[in-house]
């Protein structure tokens, strides 16, 4: 059992690890969206399934789970809103033609 | 029941009172109010001559673990100062903000909120009870200068806003740092808890810091004169006479409880001179000003100094140069109040009547304002330390101090302020007798005049009735 | 029965978030508040959900944003992001309400998909991968959504995809 | 690995708080200043205080940014004229201080008071289980009191300075241009936060929790709808009052009315000392939310400034 | 046991601090918000692994916050956030 | 080196590193943002100096959270009183020179 | 009633001062009728309290101001010399005015601080401390700032400006001074023949700068020179200012203080110990010699009066500092005839300026039979001011001549027949003037007045009443009121007890 809640926590960790990695090599916005949104979720659900068995209670339990669904609702939320705001931006290219080239302060 | 904190339900009640019913009458509630809040402090006052000092525990809890109130004679004569201040302007708010209709919906609210922070400084005997109630002070003196929503009004409430912040977190960062040396907030029980180390000392140093900041000590003084000279007129009475008092009043108290062991006379004497820039760089812009509601705040900030002589003058010095000095400095505190805010009151009457705002305007006003010109006068003499006032005995005071304890310099930095700021007054004066002018001037409500002319006779009063606060400020054990 | 549908759901997450510990006697009164909220913000013409259809659209989901959270990683770790963006023209049978709104917020969390904006019955999507068969999978999920409001399944218009991929 | 976890979640406070500082612009440093929040409210994990993470995870990564986000999107630029030329002197000085303040810790004396101790012990009178409830509610509830009439200031001050401020343009720029995603995931949103919202209220009265954290999440809740177009705030001027200044009026109407029974004021009956203090905290809740809302709320609007 | 708690928000720890980089280079608004959003979800995770390690179920409360409350500084800015004028003024 | 102290002294840091830039710098917003972290900091050494070597102590925690309830309703007074100003002038900082 | 009394006499001109001051601009008559009846209650009062301390009565009110201070009004024999001359001269010198501002605005104003300003040399008069003392001094320089520059013209302000200058400077000096001694002593109650007899030798150095700083500040308002300058630039107040300022008021508070300091406070035998008198002799020597050659030196009337006056108040001093009690009698009686006399001297040049326009000496030829009443009343003055028996001044200078022999400072005599030689050079021209004279065609700027009187009854009839006095103060030294009887009573007092 502890080596499954290893397992899951550690891949967990890994897909953030990508998520991140994502957002920091993908070239422009959206791609970094889809990076962000889908790896950092599924990061959060397999960490969220490895803490599962060391709750203590059905609802401590529940509770872990209610938060992923939060954030999991809140990231399609947001990816959804971020996306709608870039295009709106820059109505007439999509993807933005420009996003790749990094501005470097 | 007990009368202490009653002096904060009273204005706490009034505020949301005046918050939540804004078609009442709210001035005249307002006055009933405050009335009550001055028969409560002067109730109060009198217990204490009687029986002495006396200090409430809040909901039961002595310190440490709970919050303590400490009335003793200073409190209760600045509790009676707050009232009595607070009664007029509020007499004279009520004409006053008849030509301001939107603002005088927020004015009172915010004014209810203010009286309970002073209230709250005065009787607070907790360090971080003092750091809330220096933030609600903070906040609601900040609305009070912005409240007529026009640029310069927000230019100089954020000015202070900004100021004061940081004033706070200079002094809650002391506070966090005693607070980890000695493990009580409690301010009676740190006085004999410090001692020299690195650690209280800086704490010491960044609260001065901040209260510096806070009371508009040179060359910490910038954000005043705009805030002070920018609001409406009862709203700069208030705050010169006496929220820019409130965090001296700490600034003192913390000083004097730690006492001669943990401030270094040099410091006490690096304070007194800041004091004396302040006296005289305050007094020349004063000088300098073209609009009269900046001379006056440029003239609270040459009064502040005088204030700061306390240190130099208490600290490491004979135990009678330092009684004098803590007397001589409240009682400064409390005439530069009332003379004070009779000044802006009166000022803030002329130029309500003329509808100006530079001293040149005022040219020939004394043949139609009088009574107004007339207490500016009178709350002038206390300004500049000529007998019989408050201000004159409070000088006196600090300078029988000064030469006692050998320190001459401080005598003719007391002497200069005085000649400084009579060449200031004196300009409004010289104008305001010109007789070419014809200025067209509105007719003001005759309470407006009288307001004024009761704060500027009361400032002279102290001239004559110094003796009673003077001797309660001695009534505590042993403050110093 | 909106209302009892609410006071169930927020009687339960109540019930997580005390732990079981209830205490019902706040709890009983910010459930009913929480539901009046809940009716008071509902639009009155949404689609309803169908509850027995929960379980089964949550394992489809569940499978396909773990589909989408390997794909997405597997692209960031080539030594040159295996990307090829572009835009999608999805035309959905959709009704406008719940359900396509779902429809756009939930596609974000699949393979490569992200909803930008809705114009008219489209859905205007962006793609990581024009070259992947994005169309399918959303009408899969089109299917299940329908299916989840009991809506009856439409004809399926065809889906333009914007060929000017870019990387 | 915890002295890992910490030094690196150190290093983070001091990097966000240099990427705020050393940023010409300023929108990224409003964004850095919302990861510091969050960073902030890990840093309270690791300083055993919950209550604060629960704070600083309420406020500084939610209230506080939003409202600094909208304050952003007000200006017409972001970027800042070029900072004051002589930086070498208080330079010097900050370092100093810092220096100062980290060698003063070092001889920090041994202190003779254990306040700790003593909230332990008069714990079981206060009436709730958690300390720093108890602490805020009883021990210095003076504190509390006065701390919510700071809040109840702002409030006054947000309102006097929107006071007459074209309130047709503020609702004429609120057209009804509701995003439907939003909208729908706000709605069903809403309840959540209202019922998490209690639950923390609830909570702290035996853990982590309490009136301020509940209030800071209904707060964002409300500021959710206004921003999903929602338009909560049209009631009636005197209910909002009355709404923001009821847990004031409350707490001071129940710290007073004990003061008639003889009793010192902000007592509280011994044998209801737990209820009353829930009571007290569940109006708080609701009137700090609706203070922070307001205060979001209050904003002047977006009208383009004149230039001079 | 606890240690692995301890290492994997360690490394989590990393990853968060390593989106600072992009908050930092944007280039633009949106690129630093998901950034932000990175960060609400990253905190997250971290704070149920501490609730772990730490032995503070509480902190399960605490996670819960961040998980409800990191959409609305996005809603806020998607919804107020205004172009940045081209030319400065 | 505790946790408490090790944060105490982050708390410093970023005091030191707030001040400078509350000095440096005029734009309004960023001294909002200054602010902030300045008093974060204090609050870090509030409660990281109670705690260093002694027990948690729920009193300094109780204090921040008041201080922290403090804070924000300065900066969102603050904020509103910028904004305002800034609607009316156009301008981000205060005429400093202005004496 | 020995506790209110002086009180009630402060408080006669100070609750006019008040109700002046809230009266509406045009209640004219209603203000002159209080203003006069308060002066009347106050000579009445006055009277009372001389007749009671000739008797051996004392009067005193005393409360603590604070710590060891004491507010302390007293009425000793001293007191009631200077009290009885502004009480009298009030009266006039309000009728006078009266007569002088009819139809000008302002008047409300000006009454008040007039009173206020009566007040203020009733608070001196009776000061029993040196810090009561202080107190009115100050308010005495407040209260008559607002009067140098009634008129409100460019001249008048800037001559406000030097009066203020001067005046609290002075103010701070003696502020100093007090403070110190003060801190030095304790308490600085007026005790006849002085407090300081039996203090050690050491502090012999500190006292010796207190004095002169004591002097000095005394002495600006008492226009010994160098610190006169305020005096002739005040000259543009309205006439019935000046006439206050110069008899009444200003220098002779002044001069009043210089005789506390050294009567009451160091005591003349311990001042003389100090060395002090003899310095003190010689700049009021010097002072009355200046005063006299500047006099000499103006074509306009008030400002050759003021110069005058420069040199006359120095006789005071003069007579102070000759240490015997022939030399106070001197000193002592010409502040009360002095002020008499001078006080005439002013109203006729006002009346001069407002009925005939003259303002410089050299129109005034053939006055006289314009103008005889006035005219006479100048000649009365002016022959007091030499010194020619039998007017009042003739005393004065007597007495001091005999305190100088007896002290044995036969130089002063010396400076004392100078003094005479100028006084006569600068006033015989213009009684010379005016009566023989032949006249100018016409006047520059006639005011024909409304009666049958050579000018305004109200301007008419103080001038010749005070002209009156100062003739019989000189015939009727000898009688048992007399100011010069008076003045014994004190010098006895100060030197025999």
């Amino acid at each position: 059992m502890i080596y499954l809640q290893y397992l899951l926590v550690g891949a967990g960790c890994l897909f953030f690890i990508v998520g991140t990695l994502g957002l920091l090599r993908f070239p422009d916005t959206f791609t970094r969206i889809h990076a962000i949104t889908k790896a950092d979720n599924l990061g959060l659900g397999l960490l969220m399934l490895g803490l599962l068995p060391s709750t203590e209670s059905l609802p401590q339990a529940l509770k872990l789970i209610l938060i992923w669904l939060l954030v999991l609702a809140a990231s399609a939320t947001a990816s959804y809103l971020i996306a709608h705001y870039v295009k709106a931006q820059s109505p007439d290219a999509l993807p933005h033609a420009d996003t790749t080239s990094e501005e470097q302060d | 029941m007990n009368l202490i904190p009653l002096l904060l339900v009273i204005p706490l009640a009034w505020a949301l009172l005046s918050l939540l019913l804004p078609r009442l009458p709210i001035g005249l509630l307002a006055l009933a109010g405050i009335v009550l809040q001055l028969g409560t402090a002067a109730m109060l006052w009198n217990n204490v001559q009687v029986h002495g000092a006396s200090s409430y525990a809040i909901g039961d809890w002595v310190a440490p673990l709970g919050i303590t109130l400490v009335a003793d004679g200073l409190t209760v004569t600045l509790l009676a100062m707050t009232a009595l201040i607070a009664v007029v302007c509020a007499f004279y708010a009520i004409f006053y903000l008849r030509a301001y209709e939107k603002e005088r919906r927020y004015f009172w609210p915010l004014f209810w909120f203010l009286l309970a922070a002073l209230n709250g400084i005065w009787l607070a005997g907790d360090l971080f009870n003092l750091y809330v109630g220096l933030e609600l002070l903070t906040l609601s003196a900040v609305g009070m200068v912005t409240l007529s929503g026009e640029r310069h009004a927000l230019a100089a409430g954020l000015r202070y806003l900004y100021a004061a912040l940081l004033g706070s977190l200079a002094y809650l960062l002391g506070v966090a740092l005693l607070y980890g040396a000695y493990g009580t907030l409690d301010l009676g029980q740190l006085s004999s808890l410090l001692d020299a180390n690195l650690m209280t000392q800086l704490a010491l140093a960044l609260m001065t810091f901040g209260l510096l900041m806070k009371t508009a000590v040179f060359p910490l003084h910038s954000w005043l004169p705009p805030a002070h000279g920018g609001a409406l007129a009862p709203v700069s009475a208030i705050l010169s006479a006496l929220v820019v008092k409130s965090s001296f009043y700490i600034l003192a108290r913390l000083w004097m409880d730690a006492g001669d062991a943990l401030m270094p006379v040099s410091a006490a004497q690096l304070l007194g001179t800041l004091g004396a820039l302040a006296i005289i760089w305050g007094g020349w812009q004063a000088f300098r000003q073209s609009e009269i509601k900046m001379l006056v705040a440029y003239s609270t900030v040459a009064q502040l100094g005088y204030l700061m002589l306390l240190f130099p003058l208490a600290i490491g010095q004979s135990q009678q140069s330092a009684v004098l000095a803590w007397q001589g400095t409240m009682l400064h505190l409390l005439s530069h109040g009332f003379a004070k805010a009779a000044m802006f009151l009166a000022v803030g009457t002329l130029v309500l009547a003329v509808g100006k705002k530079r001293v040149v305007d005022m040219a020939g006003i004394s043949a139609k304002m009088p009574l107004a010109l007339f207490a500016f006068g009178l709350a002038s003499i206390s300004i500049m330390g000529l007998p019989p006032s408050g201000g004159f005995n409070a000088k006196w005071l600090l300078m029988q101090s000064a030469i006692q304890s050998g320190q001459w310099h401080w005598v003719a930095v007391l002497l200069v302020g005085s000649l400084i700021t009579a060449s200031y007054v004196f300009r409004v004066f010289s104008v305001s007798f010109q007789k070419d002018a014809d200025p067209q001037i509105r007719s003001t409500h005759p309470a407006l005049d009288l307001s004024a002319l009761l704060l500027a006779a009361i400032a002279i009063a102290l001239g004559f009735a110094a003796a009673i606060p003077v001797e309660l400020l001695t009534l505590p054990e042993d403050m110093l | 029965m909106h209302f009892f549908v609410s006071v169930l759901l927020t009687g339960s997450l109540w019930w997580i978030l005390t732990e079981g510990a209830q205490a019902w006697w706040i709890g009983g009164p910010a459930v009913l508040l929480a539901s009046y909220v809940a009716t008071r913000l509902h639009h009155p013409d949404s689609q309803r959900i169908n509850w027995l259809q929960v379980p089964l659209f949550a394992l489809f989901f569940l499978a396909q944003s773990l589909k989408a959270g390997v794909d997405v990683a597997v692209r960031t770790l080539r030594i040159r992001p295996a990307i090829n963006p572009g835009t999608l023209y999805y035309r959905t049978s959709l009704p406008p309400g719940t359900a396509r709104y779902l429809f756009g917020s939930i596609v974000g969390l699949f393979p490569g998909t992200l909803c930008t904006d809705f114009d008219h019955d489209q859905v205007i999507l962006h793609v990581l991968d024009t070259n992947a068969d994005i169309a399918m999978d959303c009408r899969r999920l089109e299917r299940r959504i329908a299916r989840l409001f009991s809506l009856p399944p439409a004809a399926i218009p065809p889906t333009s995809l914007n060929k000017e991929a870019q990387s | 690995m915890q002295f890992a976890f910490d030094s690196m979640l150190g290093l983070g406070l001091l990097a966000c708080a240099a990427g705020v500082f050393w940023s010409r612009d300023l929108f990224r440093s409003v964004v850095m200043f919302i990861a510091f929040g969050l960073l902030l409210a890990l840093t309270w994990v690791r300083l055993e205080a919950p209550d604060l993470a629960l704070a600083e995870a309420a406020i500084g990564a939610g209230l506080t940014g939003v409202l600094l986000l909208d304050a952003i999107g007000h200006l017409r630029q972001h970027n800042e004229h070029s900072p004051r030329n002589h930086w070498l002197l208080p330079l010097l000085c900050c370092i100093a201080l810092a220096l100062l303040l980290i060698l003063s810790f070092n001889a920090r004396p041994e202190a003779s008071i254990s306040l700790p101790q003593l909230v332990a012990e008069s714990l079981p009178e206060s009436g709730v289980e958690h300390p720093i409830t108890a602490v805020l509610l009883n021990f210095r509830s003076y504190d509390t009191l006065l701390e919510i009439a700071v809040l109840l200031v702002a409030a006054v001050v947000a309102m006097a300075l929107n006071d007459g401020l074209a309130a047709a343009a503020r609702t004429s720029t609120e057209q009804s241009n509701r995003d439907p995603v939003l909208a729908g995931f706000t709605s069903r949103l809403a309840p959540v936060i209202l019922l998490v919202a209690i639950y923390v209220l609830w909570a702290g009265s035996y853990m982590p929790g309490g009136a301020f954290q509940g209030g800071a999440i209904l707060a964002a809740g409300l500021v959710l709808l206004k921003l999903a177009d929602f338009h909560i705030e049209r009631y009636a001027e005197s209910l909002l009052r009355l709404g923001l200044a009821f847990g004031f009026l409350v707490f001071l109407a129940v710290a007073t009315s004990v003061m008639i029974g003889g009793r010192p004021f902000l007592t509280y009956p011994e044998a209801f000392a737990g209820q009353f203090i829930l009571f007290i905290e569940a109006v708080l809740t609701f009137s700090i939310g609706l203070i922070l809302f307001s205060l979001f709320n209050q904003s002047p609007g977006q009208e383009v400034p004149h230039d001079n | 046991m606890t240690a692995f708690w301890w290492t994997v928000a360690a490394l989590l720890l990393v990853t968060l601090l390593a989106g600072l980089i992009r908050i930092w280079r944007g280039p633009n608004p949106a690129d630093r918000m998901l950034a932000a959003q990175l960060f609400g979800t990253t905190g997250v995770a971290i704070l149920l692994l501490l609730a772990q390690a730490m032995q503070t179920p509480a902190l399960n409360d605490v996670a819960l916050v961040p998980a409800l409350l990191a959409v609305v500084a996005m809603v806020a800015f998607v919804r107020r956030a205004r172009p940045e004028a081209e030319e400065p003024e | 080196m505790t946790t408490d102290f090790w944060f105490a002294c982050i708390g410093a840091v970023l005091i030191a590193m707030a001040l400078f830039t509350f000095i440096r710098h005029t734009h309004l917003l960023r001294r909002i943002l200054a602010f902030n972290i300045m008093g974060s900091g204090v609050f870090l050494i509030l409660v990281g100096l109670a705690q260093h070597q002694r027990q948690t102590d729920p009193v300094p925690q109780a204090l921040v959270l008041t201080g922290i309830v403090v804070a924000v309703a300065a900066t969102a007074l603050a904020l509103i009183i910028f904004r305002r100003f800034y609607q009316l002038s156009g301008r981000t900082e205060l005429d400093e020179d202005q004496q | 009633m020995n506790f209110w009394l002086p009180l009630l006499v402060l408080a006669t001109s100070l609750v006019a001062a008040l109700f002046i001051f809230t009266l509406p601009e045009e209640r004219h008559a209603l203000r002159g009728s209080f203003n006069l009846l308060a002066a009347v209650v106050k000579i009445a009062l006055v009277g009372w309290m001389i007749i009671a301390v000739a008797n051996q009565q004392t009067f005193e009110t005393r409360f603590t101001l604070m710590g060891d201070i004491d507010f302390v009004l007293r009425a000793d024999a001293l007191s009631l010399l200077f009290a009885g001359l502004s009480s009298l001269l009030w009266l006039f010198t309000t009728i006078y005015a009266m007569g002088y501002l009819e139809g000008t605005p302002q008047r409300s104003r000006f009454f008040g601080f007039f009173s206020l300003c009566v007040a203020s040399t009733m608070g001196v008069s009776m000061a029993g401390n040196l810090f009561t003392f202080l107190i009115f001094f100050e308010m005495l320089t407040l209260s008559t700032y607002p009067l140098v520059v009634h008129k409100g013209s460019a001249e008048a302000l800037r001559a406000g400006r030097t009066y203020l200058f001067y005046t609290i400077g002075g103010g701070v000096a003696l502020l100093v001074g007090i403070a110190s001694l003060h801190a030095l002593v304790g308490h600085t109650e007026f005790v006849e023949t002085g407090v300081l007899r039996d203090v050690s030798p050491d502090l012999y150095p500190a006292l010796t700068a207190i004095f002169v700083l004591l002097i000095a500040g005394l002495g600006v308002k008492a226009a010994i020179v160098p610190l006169h300058g305020w005096l002739p630039a005040a000259m543009v107040a309205p006439a019935p200012v000046s006439a206050l300022l110069h008899a009444v008021a200003v220098v002779k508070a002044g001069a009043f203080g210089v005789v506390r300091v050294i009567y009451n406070v160091f005591g003349v035998e311990f001042s003389y110990q100090l060395g002090v008198l003899v310095p003190l002799a010689a700049v009021a020597s010097f002072t009355i010699i200046w005063g006299s050659i500047q006099a000499l030196r103006q074509s306009d009337i008030k400002k050759r009066l003021a110069f005058s006056t420069v040199s006359q108040v120095s006789y005071i001093i003069l007579g102070l500092s000759l240490f015997g009690p022939i030399g106070t009698m001197g000193g002592l009686v010409h502040l009360l005839h002095q002020g008499i006399m001078k006080v005439t001297l002013f109203f006729c040049a006002g009346i001069f300026a407002e009925t005939l326009g003259i303002t410089r000496i050299r129109d005034l030829n053939g006055v006289g039979k314009r103008m005889p009443l006035t005219s006479a009343a100048f000649t009365i003055g002016a022959f007091g001011m030499i010194g020619i028996p039998p007017v009042a001044g003739f005393i004065s200078k007597w007495y001091l001549g005999w305190g100088a022999m007896e002290a044995g400072l036969h130089w002063v005599l010396g400076v004392l027949l100078v003094s005479s030689l100028l006084n006569a050079a600068y006033f015989l021209p213009v009684i010379y003037r005016l009566w023989f004279a032949r006249p100018a065609p016409e006047w520059p700027d006639e005011q024909i007045p409304a009666g049958r009187f050579e000018t305004n009854p109200w301007l008419l009839l103080p001038t010749v009443i005070t002209a009156a006095f100062s003739l019989g103060a000189g015939v009727f030294a000898a009688a048992a009121w007399s100011p010069l009887s008076w003045a014994e009573l004190i010098a006895v007092r100060e030197y025999l007890s």
